[in-house]
């Protein structure tokens, strides 16, 4: 931080480098007020709940870090994990981006190095949060190349509460993006960095932060086709430069070398056609390069010659490259793109092909609202932002514009891709109202200095310096104004109980404290008046952003998933079913148990029951998941076999009718007998459908309530109130009365929201056949040759 | 199809015992302890309490020393090996003075090897405060509690059968003392008594069952008796307890406990319907448990109470200035057989506990045993953690455990806490009692923590001055 | 003195009595308790040799009327008995707590059951052999009939008296010795299903036989004819609990174990017919004291280890061993086969061997671990005619490689190591030269 | 066409002519340079001959030779007198950067070999 003032200190005069150390020393206390700001908005879901693990995934992460904090680096990096995926198995350590374990793992282990006894859980919760507040600082580098401190400080801040990150880096929710964003940034701050000092020093730390990147998250992918993208719009418009070169030309190498010793990325860093542009413009890079250099030797005449040459060499390697590519790609299935990518590229793919992909509501397509939800006032300032960038035409600030549009783009076909747009529109915006601001304080300074002195030398030196040092005076006078808001998000922050409307007004007060000085004297002239005007809107603007992140921090973003709340007239009532379920699992069930539910409930079902699991949320293995789903869609006995044939002791279902939980099993049910269906062929959705939806109450299709989900979801439902009425479907539901035969409920949860039942042995006798008992008897009889071998015959 | 199997050796040992009783009666030879010949039982009442998990047994007895024998310092108690090994307590107190101004003295009772009785029972002896004279008489009031000594029969319910259990004991007293007279009664929680063996005379009435007046019993005489009788009280067993105490003089004691639970009676058997259990509460897992009792001592704050995979928001704490009262559920109610396991932690004033000897060392005023009420500790491990620095602890407990040293490192520690570990088995709510730990402390240790982050910012800030020369001098050799 | 005491240590054995019960099934299969059930107590003595032979091997009988009000199979959830032998083909109904269902969950709590029924076969009984897979012919009237392999007596019958000898070929089920006398029956046929593998028919009709009324004249072509009609037949149940069903009860009593047989047709007549031997031999089996199996210390370990590994490679070699005893009747002998297979089982079994024997009873193989992961089970499932069927799971993981385990240094991959290695040798020169050049 | 040959052969020698004037330590960077990527080349044939079966080695090899070429390129702008570019920048530094970028390629390397 402090290492740029001195430099340009050295340049500026006396006054000039005192006020360089106040902005500077000011400017790291804003830093870190930001980074506090940053780190303690995401604590309220401990607040509010506790310090938990959220959700799914993060349940996954957390057991691989145990993993890892009690058995060490190798065993984590060949952990093959038998306890999932039954009988397959995984291959943990080949499967799954070690970025994030392997940083709380570091953690931890540096805590406990210092005899502070933190557990595994309370690092990985809060593993989130403080990168959140690096990854802002990473913010305030990365605008501070493009645009300056000022732009950068507004940046940061903006970052560091902006909705969209929140929901993925609350504390608790322990994912890949937690830590990921944070890489992101800080890989194209160094990009950047380096294309403007052109040092191999940082293009090297620039690979290494991709190589951190790429451990974390699959969303590597975003930056080695972006900043290809850029050096070619670069080469394009003709802004070619050795940095580019310099920048360039080693992240490739060195960052395909260190992405291919990722394991679960291998040699996909060379053969998947994510990666082809790069080596593309690698080449086309060195072909402008050579040509610059002949250029550089040679006189324009003889170089008209040269270049005929150049060019048609230089078009025989491209061609040829890109045909070696092209067969390349031809040969590798699924055209070399993964199929995420592929449903990045065509939206309808997915819900076309994958249903596993489309099953997942973060892979949806966003909503508009969903937009103003996650970046709310910040989706106007981004064009502001955008015509700044274009004002001087930079490289860093192109990128900047080449950055935001693919990421909304991206976002718009994946709602979780929000997540990548969050740094652009913060780093836009922040650029735009920093500029906003400098030009505001600027002419108000400018008028001021007018009004006072008329002496022509003082206004002359100080336009002078307003011209000459604009650049000090920019960084100096939007860091005051930033400093202030920053002051100002943290104190809405840190009392965050006071309601929304006295919130507010204490911001117009401490937002007016710096203007308050000028205000008896702005009458004299007009433009003045219209600057402050302009500077109040702007803080009422921030204002109402900061709000709105609280609000969303706190009310929406908050909550784990596992343990639900809510308010009734005699308080608050907590719904802990899940983690009631897993810890009898835990404890009541043979540790070498099978537990069979849909897959949403694997991670959960390994970490907190440490049961094994046949399917889980790593949904790698298709087939398998579709055998769940045919079993939980096909009829008792149907599904008994398929089960008994994986071993399976128990099964657990979600069920939110008794109390009203919308995202129960039953709701699922379309993917079960989707993703089931695409597999067998003999579970056909219409059958499920009576005009077209899925319904189980009186005009349900005899399938559905025939099939196990349903039987599971409602067994003696109907006792509780005498009617059956699902509080989730708002309807009576069609069979209330039934036996299970090859199933016995074992346990159910207080609010019935987690039911689970238990395989019953095989019958042990075999029926004669009685005439009036005929069916059964031709059921069991078949049942007896399908399921035992006779050896004598 | 057998009964539980560790029913098996019980009674092969109490066929044996009986066989031998049975061939000394014949042989009709006392086979007495040494030194003791005088002694005899003059009278005696034993009165078994079967209401809840735990047995406990009142014994009084008359004893009255011969004229002609010597001074007898102690009277001998005989327990058979199974008693033994579920044996957790035994108090004696001696009746003094006359009708009026009864008081009652606490007696030693330790397990005496110098006599032993026949067929491996093995005597405890309770040393008389006053030698007993010849001819002369006194009244033991004797008090001893046994575990796990309820055998559920059947082995497996329903959810819906309440829980049968056997209680096996002698209808005589077993004592290696001639007894003139005794009769043992006992109690059972309900009217629901299967059935009991009779060795006349035998009454029952209600709950209550009478074996005697017997008169004139041989020494070692034994008459094993069989009770059937429905007991639904929650057989809350912690099979596993740690607790931590952690000793602050920044004012704090902080206490943590970890429970391994169990529900010791009859296993459950077959379905669990939620249905059932929240409809018909009554009749429906009448012998299983979903809340416990903590008695917590007063004025204690920041209590939680969580397991492995986060907070159970199901307990409350009502507090008063004797004492405080947790009440708490586990994730889901406990039938028979079913485990849970969870973690109790509360801090306490310093104050409170922590005092100064005469000798000038310190000592911390605990108490032993564990806060749930009526419940069972197989396996109690008390840590207690002495501040960073202090020196030779010693614990002071009123009965046998098994105690060593050891090292623990809390926060910032450089060469860790003296921690006095305590271990005993078979632990009842009889064992809530104080205990001390002394140790020697220096409170310049008190400040060696702040010292430590003090210097450590201050290292801080001096690398980061360092930092920016440095930064400066590099800027200026490419300068250069 | 010892008067009070004498009673109570009565009391107190017969207590041991009850708590040894389970000891005696600790060196046996089974326990040796048997409730016979009968119409009236003549049976008793009817029947006295089949009952004697049993007493003489040791199994405690305890005789009961059917419709005794006391009579209880189990109590506080523990069943009195081990064997039911069941000689009331008429009761309607039983007495006491004991139901159709009570005798099934006898059965399903692995105790065994001998069935006798009679042309007098009631609903119930008929109904508990329904429930074990054998159906009696539905017709109350029907008996068996044979004009062709009848028992030739002095009158001349209704050939309702059948000389069975068309028997089960099974060492297991019948014993070593061949019994080739006939076996004499007079009752009621049943048909078991062919595709219901858990019964057997051990005493079939001849082809020629066929179910009908005797006293009437034949209207409608007979239900069960020829073979199909199965006379004795035993079911083996899942969890190996045993019943013998026969559709005659006199096949028991001591007339026709005494009695002497001249089949119809034949020449030789044998002074004593099959019946002693074939009940003696079938009630030997079906109260375990033959073909009951075990199998004990399962064993799974590398070539050339000894301890067993939580977790196997690909690739791996292993050797997997487990002991199968047979019970005598007295003790526990090594069972000598050669098609006992292990199966290495992934959802499919990926390795299906043949385990070689010591003739100690110690059945071994040893295979090489599949080169594909995951969770694997070592599986012996043995279903052999007449045996208890034994069937092992044991899960073991198996793993794909470490990291290190990889082959390093490929020869053809010499050159590339090579020109790294040039090329930094080359950064080396390359920075010295470049240094010291100025 | 002679014209177009003559052309050649003026554009050949007036390369060459220019080429002369680089500095010394510059055709140090330009050898190295060619080295690499002559070892390079030799690689990819040889794998076309044997195959890509020890794929990472393969990768390794090529990548490093490559990697030496680019970095010593990058190095040779830097250190280059008459790039404007790189006034401020001290070639000791430039070379410090330089060592630091081989070491960790080398490290890579190293590591991805086996």
């Amino acid at each position: 931080m402090a290492e740029p003032e001195p430099t340009t200190a050295a340049a500026a005069p006396a006054p000039g480098r005192l006020r360089n150390a106040f902005g500077g020393v000011l400017c790291a206390f804003t830093l870190l007020l930001i980074g506090v700001l940053a780190f303690s908005i995401r604590l309220f879901s401990v607040i509010k709940y506790e310090s938990v693990i959220h959700e799914f995934d993060p349940y996954f992460n957390f057991r691989v870090t145990q993993f890892l904090s009690k058995n060490g680096i190798y065993e984590f990096w060949n952990w093959f994990d038998d306890r999932t995926w039954y009988p397959l198995g995984r291959v943990i350590g080949g499967t799954v981006y070690p970025g994030l374990t392997l940083t709380a793992g570091s953690i931890w282990w540096l805590v406990n190095a210092l005899n502070i006894p933190l557990s595994v859980e309370t690092v990985c919760v809060f593993t989130a949060p403080i990168f959140s507040a690096n990854a802002s600082w990473a913010t305030y580098l990365l605008t501070k190349e493009a645009k300056g401190t000022g732009a950068g400080l507004m940046a940061a801040a903006i970052l560091a509460m902006v909705p969209s990150y929140i929901s993925r880096s609350v504390a608790g929710s322990y994912d890949n993006e937690a830590v990921a964003i944070f890489a992101l940034v800080f890989t194209f701050y160094l990009y950047l960095k380096t294309l403007n000092t052109g040092s191999l020093f940082y293009a090297t730390l620039n690979a290494l932060s991709y190589f951190y990147m790429v451990c974390s998250w699959g969303g590597y992918t975003f930056i080695i086709n972006l900043i290809p993208m850029h050096v070619l719009l670069c080469i394009v418009t003709g802004r070619y430069s050795s940095r580019l070169y310099i920048a360039y030309a080693p992240l490739v190498i060195l960052g395909t070398l260190l992405a291919a010793l990722v394991p679960v990325v291998g040699f996909n860093a060379v053969l998947t056609s994510e990666h082809f542009a790069s080596f593309l413009v690698f080449i086309i890079l060195h072909v402008v390069a050579f040509v610059y250099y002949i250029k550089g030797l040679l006189t324009p005449r003889l170089f008209k010659v040269a270049m005929t040459l150049v060019i048609t060499v230089g078009l025989a390697v491209c061609f040829a490259v890109v045909a070696v590519l092209v067969a390349l790609v031809a040969s590798s299935p699924t055209k070399g793109w993964s199929g995420r990518s592929l449903s990045l590229l065509d939206p309808t793919y997915a819900s076309k092909y994958i249903p596993i992909i489309a099953s997942v509501s973060e892979h949806q397509p966003p909503t508009w609202p969903s937009y103003f939800m996650d970046i709310n006032v910040l989706a106007f300032l981004v064009p502001a932002g955008i015509i700044s960038c274009f004002l001087p035409l930079s490289d860093a600030s192109s990128f900047m514009v080449l950055y935001l549009v693919t990421a909304v783009y991206f976002s718009g076909v994946m709602v979780r891709l929000m997540l990548v747009l969050a740094p652009a529109a913060c780093i836009l915006s922040g650029i735009a109202l920093s500029s906003a601001f400098d030009v505001l304080t600027r002419s108000m300074k400018f008028q001021l200095s007018k009004v006072f002195n008329d002496g022509s030398a003082v206004s002359g030196d100080s336009i002078a310096e307003g011209s000459t040092a604009s650049n000090d005076t920019k960084g100096s006078s939007t860091s005051t104004v930033n400093t202030n808001s920053a002051k100002i998000e943290n104190r809405t922050e840190k009392s965050e109980k006071p309601s929304k409307k006295n919130r507010k007004k204490d911001r117009e007060v401490t937002g007016s404290v710096p203007v308050k000085p000028k205000k008896e004297k702005r009458l004299s002239v007009l433009p003045l008046e219209a600057s402050v005007v302009g500077t109040l809107l702007l803080i009422v603007l921030g204002g109402f952003y900061v709000v709105h992140c609280v609000w969303a921090a706190a009310e929406a973003y908050s909550a784990p998933s596992i343990v639900l709340t809510s308010r009734s007239r005699e308080g608050l009532h907590v719904f802990d079913d899940f983690r009631e379920a897993y810890a009898w699992l835990s404890h009541n069930t043979d540790v070498d148990d099978k537990v069979a539910s849909w897959w949403d409930y694997g991670y959960q079902t390994t970490a907190m029951a440490n049961r094994t699991v046949i399917v889980d949320n790593n949904t790698w293995n298709n087939t398998h998941i579709a055998t769940v789903g045919t079993a939980m869609s096909s009829p008792e006995k149907a599904a008994w076999e398929i089960f008994d044939s994986l071993d399976v002791k128990y099964v657990l279902v979600v069920f939110g009718g008794l109390v009203g939980y919308p995202s129960d099993d039953i709701n699922k049910f379309l993917w079960m007998v989707r993703i089931g269906g695409g597999e067998f062929p003999h579970i056909k959705e219409p059958d499920y459908l009576r005009d077209g939806q899925y319904r189980v109450d009186s005009q349900a299709t005899p399938t559905m309530l025939n099939c196990l989900m349903y039987k599971l979801c409602y067994y003696r439902f109907v006792e509780t109130d005498g009617k059956g009425f699902d509080r989730v479907r708002g309807y009576e539901i069609g069979k209330k009365h039934f036996k299970l035969t090859h199933f016995e409920e074992v346990f159910t949860t207080h609010h019935w929201m987690v039911r689970i039942y238990k395989l019953k042995p095989q019958k042990n006798r075999i029926r004669g056949k009685l005439k009036k008992l005929k069916s059964s008897s031709k059921t069991s009889s078949t049942l007896a040759a399908g399921r035992k071998k006779n050896p004598w015959q | 199809m057998a009964p539980s199997l560790h029913s098996l050796p019980t009674t092969v040992f109490l066929l044996i015992l009986a066989v031998a009783v049975a061939s000394a009666a014949a042989a009709a030879s006392p086979s007495s302890p040494p030194g003791e010949d005088g002694i005899r039982v003059v009278a005696a009442e034993k009165r078994i309490d079967l209401t809840g998990p735990i047995v406990k047994v009142f014994l009084t007895l008359k004893v009255q020393n011969a004229a002609s024998a010597s001074e007898a310092s102690y009277v001998l108690l005989a327990f058979t090996p199974t008693e033994v090994q579920h044996l957790a307590i035994v108090k004696a107190t001696r009746a003094e003075g006359k009708r009026k101004k009864k008081t009652y003295v606490p007696l030693p009772v330790e397990p005496s090897h110098l006599a032993d009785a026949p067929n491996g029972a093995s005597l405890y002896a309770i040393l008389l405060s006053t030698p007993l004279k010849p001819a002369e008489t006194t009244t033991l009031e004797l008090f001893y509690v046994l575990t796990h000594s309820l055998e559920p029969f059947p082995a497996e319910i329903t959810q819906s059968e309440s829980q049968l259990v056997y209680y096996r004991d002698s209808a005589v007293i077993l004592s290696p003392y001639h007894v003139l007279e005794q009769a043992t009664y006992i109690k059972m929680p309900s009217n629901r008594v299967e059935s009991f063996t009779r060795v006349d005379p035998t009454s029952r009435s209600g709950p209550e069952v009478k074996y005697g007046t017997y008169s004139n019993q041989l020494p070692n005489s034994y008459l094993p008796i069989l009770v059937h009788f429905e007991n639904n009280h929650p057989f809350a067993v912690v099979e596993e307890l740690v607790r931590k105490v952690e000793i602050s003089h920044w004012g704090n004691v902080q206490i943590t406990e970890q429970y391994k639970l169990r529900h010791g009676g009859a296993r459950h058997k077959g379905v669990f319907s939620r249905l059932e259990y929240q409809s018909r509460q009554s009749i429906s897992g009448a012998s299983s448990f979903k809340n416990l009792l903590a008695r917590l001592p007063p004025r204690v704050h920041s209590v939680y109470y969580r397991d492995e995979i986060g907070n159970i928001s199901s307990s409350h704490l009502r507090s008063d200035s004797y004492k405080s009262e947790l009440e708490f559920e586990p994730r889901y109610p406990l039938f028979g057989g079913w485990h849970c396991t969870f973690t109790i932690g509360y801090g306490m004033p310093l104050q409170d506990f922590l005092f100064q000897a005469d000798d000038g060392r310190r000592y911390a005023n605990l108490t032993f045993g564990c806060p749930l009420l009526d419940t069972v500790v197989d396996d109690l491990t008390i840590k207690v953690v002495l501040p960073e620095g202090s020196k030779s602890p010693e614990a002071v407990v009123p009965f046998l455990t098994e105690q060593h040293l050891e090292t623990s490192y809390s926060y910032l520690d450089v060469v860790g806490r003296t921690t006095v570990v305590i271990k005993k088995k078979n632990v009842v709510g009889e064992h809530n009692v104080p205990f001390q730990v002394y140790y020697e402390f220096n409170p310049m240790f008190m400040l060696a923590e702040p010292l430590m982050l003090i210097s450590a910012l201050l290292f801080l800030f001096v690398t980061c001055i360092a930092y920016l020369h440095m930064d400066l001098s590099i800027g200026k050799s490419q300068a250069s | 003195m010892a008067a009070p005491r004498l009673p109570v240590l009565f009391l107190l054995l017969a207590l041991l009595v009850v708590a040894c019960r389970g000891e005696a099934s600790g060196e046996g299969p089974r326990g040796r308790k048997v409730l016979v059930l009968v119409d009236d107590l003549a049976v008793r003595s009817s029947h006295s040799a089949f009952f004697g032979s049993l007493q003489a091997r040791g199994l405690d009988l305890e005789f009961r009327l059917a419709d005794d009000p006391k009579l209880s199979l189990h109590r506080y959830g523990q069943y009195l008995y081990d064997g039911l032998v069941l000689f009331a083909p008429s009761t309607p109904r039983f007495g006491g707590s004991v139901d159709q269902n009570a005798v099934l969950e006898f059965i399903d709590a692995g105790h065994d059951m001998i069935l006798a029924a009679d042309s007098s076969a009631s609903d119930l009984i008929r109904g508990i052999a329904t429930e074990c897979g054998v159906d009696f012919d539905e017709d109350p009237e029907a008996m068996v009939i044979d004009h062709i392999n009848y028992a030739s007596t002095e009158v001349e019958g209704d050939h309702t008296l059948i000389a069975g000898d068309d028997l089960i070929e099974s060492d297991v089920i019948l014993g070593s010795k061949k019994i080739d006398a006939p076996v004499l029956f007079r009752g009621i046929g049943h048909a078991a299903n062919p595709s219901n593998s858990l019964v057997l028919k051990v005493l079939s009709a001849s082809p020629s036989a066929y179910s009908a009324n005797p006293k009437t004249k034949l209207a409608s072509p007979p239900s069960l004819t020829g073979s199909a009609i199965s006379l004795v037949s035993v079911m083996q149940a899942r969890n190996n609990a045993r019943v013998l069903i026969s559709g005659s009860l006199d096949l028991f009593s001591n007339r026709f174990l005494k009695s002497s047989v001249k089949k119809a047709g034949s020449k030789l007549s044998h002074e004593k017919a099959g019946n002693e031997q074939f009940v003696t031999e079938t009630s030997k089996w079906v109260f375990h004291e033959r073909g009951h199996l075990k199998a004990v210390n399962v064993k799974h370990h590398k070539i050339g280890e000894t301890n067993e590994p939580s977790m196997y490679r690909i690739n791996d070699d292993l050797e997997y061993s487990v002991e199968i005893y047979e019970w005598s009747g007295t003790s526990w002998k090594p069972y000598v086969a050669d098609d006992v297979q292990v199966q290495f089982y992934m959802m499919s079994p990926y390795v299906l061997k043949n385990m070689s024997t010591d003739k100690k009873g110690v059945y071994s193989s040893s295979f090489k671990v599949p080169d594909v992961y995951g969770v694997f089970q070592f599986k012996v499932e043995y279903q052999k005619l007449g045996y208890t069927g034994l069937s092992l799971a044991k899960q073991i993981p198996v793993r794909p490689y470490r990291h290190n385990e990889y082959e390093r240094f490929i020869t053809s991959a010499y050159p590339y190591y090579a020109a790294s290695f040039s090329t930094m040798g080359a950064f080396f020169i390359f920075s010295i030269a470049y240094l010291y050049h100025k | 066409m002679p014209k177009a040959a003559g052309d050649a052969k003026l554009l050949i020698q007036s390369l060459s002519k220019a080429y002369a004037a680089t500095p010394t330590n510059l055709k140090i960077i330009d050898l190295y340079v060619v080295f690499a990527v002559a070892t390079a080349v030799v690689q990819v044939v040889y794998m076309g001959v044997v195959g890509s079966f020890p794929f990472n080695s393969f990768l390794s090899g090529v990548l490093s030779c490559i990697g030496t070429a680019v970095l010593a390129v990058c190095l040779r702008i830097q250190v280059n007198k008459d790039n404007k570019e790189f006034k401020d920048l001290a070639p000791e530094r430039a070379f410090a950067d330089f060592v630091l970028c081989n070491l960790v390629l080398h490290l890579v390397i190293m590591n991805f070999l086996g």
